[in-house]
């Protein structure tokens, strides 16, 4: 009992510390790639410390802290269910599909507090937000059922322990491995799809009444999204967590795979994300179901 | 006398008091008063729910050599106990300052408070029927007590419960040839007849058998292609009514099919039969059917403008999922079937109730005409929010669980195209919802909206303890996964192992206690880092980033209308209508052929008309 | 035993006297009619006790069957004898300005149809048919419009035709067999009538008696002397001369021609009967030529029903009649104030609400919603429909069932534009008079007292089946124990 | 008033002594994490944006510095304004810098933002941007290079890090004087959605010249912009 509190506590405090090198990544990712030199070694900490000593901020409302507080709550809640080397938190208790609608939470609760901004902006950015998660999840779910199929269980422990008695799942589901790493894309919400930030357009989206905390809060958001996508592929298609090392070059190489994608794309227009994200990924999802399930 | 018989005769005295005392100003709290007791007599066959025998009513006939009997098995209790709390809610909402603002505006809550006694006199007929006539008479009267419902607002209601009724007909009538057939195979009308030839009749008994009744049933629910009526006659129904309806109403329809489709016939035998030219059984193509009815409505309710259209498209949508878990024929699929019974009535009650807290306020649900209600209305809102999370299906609410168990069924079966139309109809929720809650009380309040108060406290004790419900059953599905395995054991189903926190399973199962538990303590852990940084100040929604702008309070800046602009460039020009366009053919074919047969009546020359009739009858008798 | 005659002479002698006492006796004259009828039904009623439902039969001057004429008086045949009386006594033409005629005519009407209800004998049945004809051109002129005598010139066309159709189909019989008691040719059908000339005659008297019961293609009249007749006149039409015109038919068809083929003629008539029918009141868009389509459909339901081989047709057909002929007049009775087109009605039931209460009972009596007795009649029909093997009758059954839809929509779409707010409607109508309220409101208490008396009803109607559907039982009653042995 | 030493400095309240030895060390770490990280928002009036390109993108590269472009005032640090203020544009910039949360600074890019430069006879044009704004920091130059642009938001961190850069209270504390340049500006019925007092009031900013004669007529016409307290009655 006491481990497993243990373990709730440490496997938040580990994602986020994870979480914020992979920010740190991607932004040294992105400057590389434009030939600059990109931030210091502690920005990603510097800016959330920041946005947190802010003195006068705003907020427009209960519900607006609130959306801030399911954010970030409903990710640290969500991170006890990924399982990682030495630590499987309740991963059992909850299963593949549980985190699947989980890591909803956190941008419904999002949603919630961009409403209550009353800024247009803001729900323009939502309204494509959720445009884009109704286009990325039907090739994810594809995923998640073959993967699931697969290995005979939604429980991610034991999808671990199979792939590494019987070798990794990207081996043996080479293409919906692939219709998932597209998928990835869309999930970290990237280039090529990340209309619903858009910040010449609509002015950052859901973050236009963002300041201080509140913007703290989503920088946070982005340390844990992005470990919890590159554990979710590692968990279902690289064999997980066999120990720290190997673990952390697993997800970090699967994170910075769409960065770099990303930061040579601009970004696809909503309806266009929708026919890229129904066509190809579900196209390669739905061969590789077939080649699982035959 | 049972306690069965004690149920309905206080269902019927429900009816006689509302009927009797329909003008008085306490009619409201005097109905609430008697569902209450109902509920309590319900409460005394608690046993039902969990496995306890069945019990019969003392009451039998014979008519026409037709033998007549009611009881009340696992089933008929869960049923009933969603019945006449649905209902309990709705008049308790109507009760108080709701009825009086109705009667001030021309309607009449007493007849509100009849049709709703009425409604569930019926449905406790129906759901008490021990045979196959029973059955029939019950379902009729369900049906003629919706109407009076449906149609007692007037207005636009009278043609949306034409619609409704003459739907429900239809509906009806093809239970009654099946009920014919019945008798003709197998001489009665009994449940144990029927049950005991279904193994020896045919195939092509079975398949007319089950598609007759399974089209009546499904009529009452709006399974595609027959749900075209449901969701306006439901929005035109006054408040409260809505909130019945839509949340056990079309699940009487539901009941049938479990009844006559599962316990008599069998999944078995309908899994037995394939279809021509498709790899699919019988049973696949109703989860087929299904899963369609969950997407085309739920991306219907999508574009609807009105909040009460669009709860209502929903409840058709839901019902595709208790039909996909129960037709999958598995302890787990069919359990969450069931369980969606009840978390579907739960939570859109709740938010059917909130929609007209709102409407009750405001005087419209139009989404382009709210917003922002969330400072004047909160625990409306706090209604609305948990609603929308169980409609949607998301931890923590109890819409989760139900649509989790038909989700993992799915994948144990290895149906992933099924799996990802359930998924599908899921996403359309969360998109819909979203919108819904976003339009009404989040964004810019409007300016005549600034004095608008919370509604009373006669409506929100109904919200709240049903928001509680959705809750504490999303915390603790096995609450109420009891009286499901209880049902799925009366009707011959294969029955869910579960625990207090939902599954255990080797596989992956689910424990919504430690999740919900955890997922608390993560909303802890975030709110004290938030509150514990930087203190705020709460500003006027006038204090917003406009581009530098200048907001004045006369200058809407409020997102609302075609709130999914992209999503609809793309799928925009999918929504053909084709089923309004069909029932329009329909319409107008048999208008053509209507006036065909009137101009018979005015053309036709008498004298020779009676010469060609002799000719023929001569030549048709040779 | 002899006073069953009195139930056919009474009214006869009654409705020729009393034009002829009219001037002498002044407004007393009203009160005959009534008078009549009451001790009818007191006559029939007691004769019921009497018999304790067992047939017996009756020659009149004493000449034996199969030579005299004979009466045989089953309790079917009584029972419409007794409906005949009541109803003609509820429908009476209360008001005050009828002409004194009208009371003849129906007095003509009530003894020709209990005649016709009770004769055992073709072409008794013939003659009581004809003196009905006759009778209810009267009645159906008596308004005196020009619409009613248009109207009136029509039904007496082809009523005209109907009655030479039945005469040739009477004649093909006797030319066949000899003779014209029913009994008799019960006996001798089996070897001389089970064959084309047979099925001939009864085609040509299935129409020809059909154009009262407004059997499908003969029916023609039926919309327009609905309209223009008045409405308690079309109510006795609707729901009384037609189903006795059903009952010869009935009876016909039990004793003299029991071939499938006959049975399947029937049917198919009714069905188009059903189908047409429905589906023209569906296009109505008034009220009474509404109620006339329904009646045309509603008759095509009880064909169909009767056309159900053995007992069970009987049995369905008997339920779905006594069933109709309840409903019709009162509906059309509630017609008296709600004439014209639907959309002048908005409003209507709002300030008559019993009258538009009892609309609604009597729709959902008519849609067969259980436990209305409306119900058990459909139900009876269905069942007994898909018990039979030919197709036919499956199509049938599935003709019932849409028509049913069609008949819902219409008759509550009505009943829904009754309740409709009006707004600012100049129409005013008047309330309806108190004595077309007051039977509406008996018949609507009885439709009530037939719900939750359905169980003994239903048994006192199986024996009414089984003893009708028994020829054996008609012959041996009728001839005698020795002609009736085969 | 361009002196700093001339603003009268408002004693710190006695009672909010420090006495946490670690509360120095926490007020660095904020300060260093201020100073590192500035996000700014630049409000191109003029040519001076040109400039700004350059210094954010491979050859000098801001974000090495930890500087990062934003679009809205809520995520902002830094407000650039880059060319010559015109009497319209300044109001959005009045109301863009009063909907930054605090600490938050201005920097006026351009000889313009100075005294007007080549539109120093321009009747349109607000010539002392910091008549109406506390700004920061000026990097003059018309237009200035990106390493000048470079070298002053240096110097701005520099100040930050060791707590100079504080003028952003001034604008609390001093706001009627500012109010006042606004109105004589704009008009007597000047108002933004903003409550700069009501904010002063909250977050404890208040100083002697927070309210004076000029707020007093901005109350006096002012609609109140109260925010909408959730309530249930």
């Amino acid at each position: 009992m006491m481990t497993l509190i243990t373990e709730l506590f440490l496997m938040p405090l580990v994602a986020f510390v994870i979480g914020l090198f992979m920010v740190l990544m991607m932004r040294k990712i992105g400057a590389r790639l434009q030939r600059r030199v990109g931030p210091p070694f502690f920005q990603p900490l510097i800016d959330i410390i920041k946005f947190h000593s802010k003195e006068t901020q705003i907020s427009h409302g209960l519900i607006h802290d609130i959306g801030i507080i399911m954010a970030v709550g409903g990710y640290i809640a969500a991170e006890t269910l990924l399982p990682v080397p030495g630590m499987d938190g309740i991963a059992d208790k909850g299963g593949i599909i549980a985190l699947t609608y989980f890591l909803m939470i956190p941008s419904l609760g999002l949603a919630l507090g961009v409403g209550q901004c009353a800024n247009p902006n803001g729900s323009i950015g939502i309204s494509r937000a959720l445009t884009a998660m109704l286009a990325y999840d039907i090739p994810f779910v594809i995923v998640i059922f073959g993967v699931s199929w697969h290995y005979g269980t939604t429980n991610l422990v034991e999808m671990v322990n199979y792939q590494q008695a019987n070798g990794w799942g990207i081996v043996e589901m080479p293409i919906l491995a692939l219709a998932g790493l597209f998928t990835l894309q869309g999930i970290m919400g990237k280039q090529p799809f990340e209309i619903y930030v858009a910040p010449a357009e609509i002015a950052t989206g859901p973050m236009v009444e963002m300041g201080g905390k509140y913007m703290g809060g989503l920088f946070i958001m982005q340390a844990f999204q992005f470990y919890t996508a590159g554990v979710l592929y590692t968990t279902l298609f690289l064999g997980g967590g066999e120990n720290w090392p190997t673990f952390l070059m697993k997800i970090f190489i699967v994170v910075s795979i769409p960065i770099m994608i990303a930061y040579m794309f601009p970004r696809y227009r909503t309806e266009d994300m929708l026919r890229l994200m129904w066509k190809w990924p579900v196209i390669a999802g739905l061969i590789g179901l077939a080649l699982v399930m035959h | 006398m049972t306690l069965l018989d004690g149920l309905i005769l206080l269902a019927l005295i429900s009816v006689l008091v509302t009927m009797l005392g329909y003008r008085l100003p306490v009619i409201g709290w005097l109905t609430s008063a008697l569902f209450a007791g109902q509920l309590l007599v319900l409460f005394l066959m608690s046993g039902l729910g969990y496995g306890g025998d069945t019990i019969h009513s003392s009451v039998a006939l014979s008519i026409f050599g037709q033998p007549l009997s009611w009881r009340f098995d696992a089933l008929s209790w869960f049923f009933a106990l969603i019945t006449i709390g649905a209902a309990l809610a709705s008049s308790l909402f109507a009760a108080g300052e709701w009825g009086r603002q109705y009667r001030q505006n021309g309607g009449n809550p007493g007849l509100l408070q009849f049709s709703l006694a009425l409604n569930v006199l019926t449905m406790l007929i129906l759901l008490a029927s021990g045979d196959l006539l029973a059955l029939f008479i019950g379902w009729e009267l369900v049906s003629w007590a919706s109407f009076l419902l449906m149609a007692m607002a007037g207005g636009a209601a009278f043609s949306w419960a034409m619609r409704y009724i003459t739907y429900a007909t239809g509906g009806a009538m093809a239970i009654l040839a099946g009920m014919g057939m019945v008798y003709q195979m197998t001489g009665s009308l009994q449940y144990a007849d029927l049950m005991a030839v279904a193994g020896q009749l045919s195939q092509a008994q079975v398949v007319i058998l089950s598609l007759l009744f399974g089209s009546g049933f499904a009529i009452k629910m709006g399974v595609l292609p027959f749900h075209l009526w449901q969701a306006g006659a439901y929005a035109e129904t006054p408040g409260p009514g809505t909130a019945f309806l839509g949340s056990i109403s079309s699940r009487m329809g539901l009941y049938g099919i479990l009844v006559v489709l599962v316990q008599l016939i069998g999944l078995g035998r309908l899994i037995e039969i394939d279809i021509s030219f498709t790899w699919l059984s019988l049973r696949d193509l109703l989860m087929w059917v299904a899963a369609i009815t969950i997407i085309l409505p739920t991306f219907t309710a999508l574009r609807q403008n009105d909040a009460r259209r669009l709860l209502a498209w929903h409840g058709v949508g839901q019902g595709g999922y208790m039909l996909l878990g129960i037709f999958s024929a598995t302890a787990l699929g069919s359990s969450g079937g069931l369980m969606h019974v009840f978390n579907h009535a739960t939570y859109q009650a709740a938010l059917f109730l909130s929609v007209y807290a709102v409407v009750h306020r405001t005087g419209t649900a139009d989404l382009n005409k709210l917003g922002g209600l969330v400072t004047r209305m909160p625990l409306s809102f706090l209604v609305m929010l948990v609603g929308i999370i169980g409609l949607a299906g998301i931890p923590p609410m109890n819409g989760f669980v139900s649509k989790w168990l038909v989700y993992r069924s799915l994948l144990i079966e290895g149906m992933p195209l099924l799996f990802v139309a359930s998924v599908i109809g899921t996403l359309g929720t969360i998109l819909s919802v979203y919108k819904l809650i976003h339009n009404m009380f989040l964004g810019q309040l409007r300016a005549e909206h600034s004095e608008i108060r919370e509604a009373p406290w006669s409506m929100m004790l109904p919200m709240l303890v049903l928001s509680l419900i959705v809750f504490i059953t999303g915390f603790m599905p096995g609450l109420a996964l009891d009286w499901v395995a209880a049902a799925q054991a009366a009707v011959g189903l294969p029955v869910l192992q579960h625990s207090l926190g939902g599954v255990e399973m080797e596989q992956g199962g689910l424990d919504m206690t430690w999740l919900v538990a955890v997922l608390f303590a993560g909303f802890g852990i975030g709110a004290l880092l938030f509150y514990s940084t930087g203190k705020t100040r709460h500003v006027n929604q006038l204090d917003n980033y406009a581009g530098g702008h200048f907001l004045t309070a006369d200058v809407r800046y409020h997102y609302s209308d075609h709130f999914y602009a992209g999503l609809m460039h793309r799928i925009g020009h999918w929504y053909r209508e084709s089923f309004q366009w069909l029932e329009s053919v329909l319409i107008s074919l048999t208008g053509f052929v209507a006036q065909g047969a009137s101009g018979f009546y005015r053309i036709v020359q008498p004298a020779l008309l009676m010469l060609v009739v002799v000719v023929l009858a001569l030549w048709v008798v040779r | 035993m002899n006073m069953i005659t009195l139930i056919v002479a009474l009214p006869l002698l009654a409705a020729f006297l009393l034009p002829i006492s009219d001037r002498a006796l002044g407004s007393v004259s009203r009160f005959v009619g009534p008078i009549v009828l009451l001790m009818n039904i007191i006559l029939i009623m007691t004769l019921w006790q009497k018999s304790e439902g067992a047939p017996f039969a009756l020659a009149l001057g004493g000449f034996r069957p199969p030579l005299g004429i004979s009466f045989y008086v089953d309790q079917l045949a009584l029972l419409f004898a007794l409906l005949v009386s009541i109803l003609a006594l509820m429908l009476w033409p209360y008001k005050a300005d009828t002409n004194p005629r009208v009371f003849g005519l129906m007095l003509l009407l009530t003894g020709a149809a209990s005649g016709m209800a009770l004769s055992g004998d073709l072409f008794n049945i013939y003659v009581f048919f004809e003196l009905l004809s006759v009778a209810s051109f009267g009645l159906v002129a008596s308004l005196r419009t020009g619409a009613a005598f248009a109207a009136t010139t029509r039904y007496l066309i082809i009523s005209g035709f109907g009655t030479v159709m039945a005469l040739t189909g009477v004649a093909l019989i006797y030319t066949q067999t000899g003779t014209l008691n029913l009994a008799h040719l019960a006996t001798l059908a089996p070897q001389q009538l089970d064959n084309a000339t047979g099925l001939t005659a009864f085609a040509l008297i299935l129409l020809g008696i059909g154009v009262k019961a407004e059997l499908f293609p003969v029916n023609t009249w039926v919309p327009e002397v609905y309209a223009t007749a008045s409405r308690r006149v079309s109510a006795l039409m609707a729901g009384l001369v037609s189903k006795l015109a059903v009952l010869v038919i009935v009876r016909l068809m039990v004793l003299i021609f029991p071939q499938p083929e006959a049975m399947q003629l029937m049917l198919a008539l009714g069905v188009a009967g059903v189908l047409i029918g429905e589906l023209s009141a569906w296009r109505a868009r008034d009220f009474v030529r509404m109620l006339s389509f329904s009646s045309i459909g509603q008759l095509g339901l009880v064909f169909v029903a009767f056309s159900i081989p053995g007992e069970a047709g009987i049995l369905a057909g008997l339920a779905v009649a006594l069933h109709h002929l309840l409903v019709k007049p009162a509906l059309f009775l509630l017609a008296e104030r709600w004439g014209g087109s639907l959309g002048r009605l908005e409003g209507a039931g709002r300030r008559s609400p019993l009258a538009a209460g009892l609309f609604v009972l009597f729709a959902l009596s008519l849609v067969g919603v259980p436990p209305l007795p409306g119900f058990w009649a459909k139900l009876l029909t269905i069942v007994g429909l898909l018990g039979q093997a030919a197709p036919l009758y499956w199509f049938a059954a599935a003709v019932v069932l849409v028509a049913t839809v069609a008949e819902v929509n219409y008759l509550f779409r009505f009943g829904l534009t009754l309740f409709k707010r009006e707004e600012q409607s100049a129409q005013v109508h008047k309330p309806h008079a108190r004595i077309d309220l007051g039977t509406v409101s008996v018949m609507g208490v009885v439709l009530l007292t037939a719900m939750f008396l359905i169980a003994p009803l239903g048994e006192r109607m199986q024996t009414i089946a089984d003893q009708t559907t028994d020829r054996g039982l008609y012959i041996s009653t009728v001839l005698g124990p020795v002609g009736g042995a085969r | 008033m361009s002196d700093l030493k001339q603003i009268p400095v408002v004693a710190k309240e006695t009672g909010k002594e420090r006495t946490n030895p670690l509360a120095n060390v926490f007020d660095e770490l904020i300060r260093f994490a201020q100073a590192r990280s500035m996000f700014m928002l630049h409000y191109c009036t003029g040519c001076g944006a040109i400039e700004l390109p350059p210094a954010m993108t491979s050859r000098f590269d801001m974000e090495r510095l930890g500087i990062q472009p934003m679009v809205t005032p809520r995520q902002a640090d830094i407000l650039l304004i880059t060319g010559y203020v015109s009497i319209k544009t300044l109001k959005r910039i009045i109301l863009t810098y009063e909907q930054m949360p605090s600490p938050k600074y201005v920097i006026g890019i351009c000889s313009c933002t100075v005294n007007g430069g080549m539109y120093w006879q321009s009747y349109a044009t607000a010539k002392k941007l910091n008549e109406y704004l506390p700004v920061d920091l000026y990097i003059a130059g018309c237009m200035p290079r990106p390493e000048a642009v470079i070298e002053g938001l240096r110097l701005l961190m520099d100040n930050i890090k060791s707590g100079k850069s504080e003028p952003w209270k001034d604008y609390y504390q001093r706001y009627d004087y500012y109010l006042g340049n606004q109105q004589h500006l704009f008009g007597d019925d000047w108002q933004t959605p903003t409550d700069i007092i009501g904010e002063a009031e909250h977050f404890g900013l208040m100083g002697p010249e927070t309210e004076g004669e000029h707020t007093r007529l901005l109350q006096q016409h002012q609609q109140p912009l109260e925010p909408h307290k959730m309530r249930l009655k």
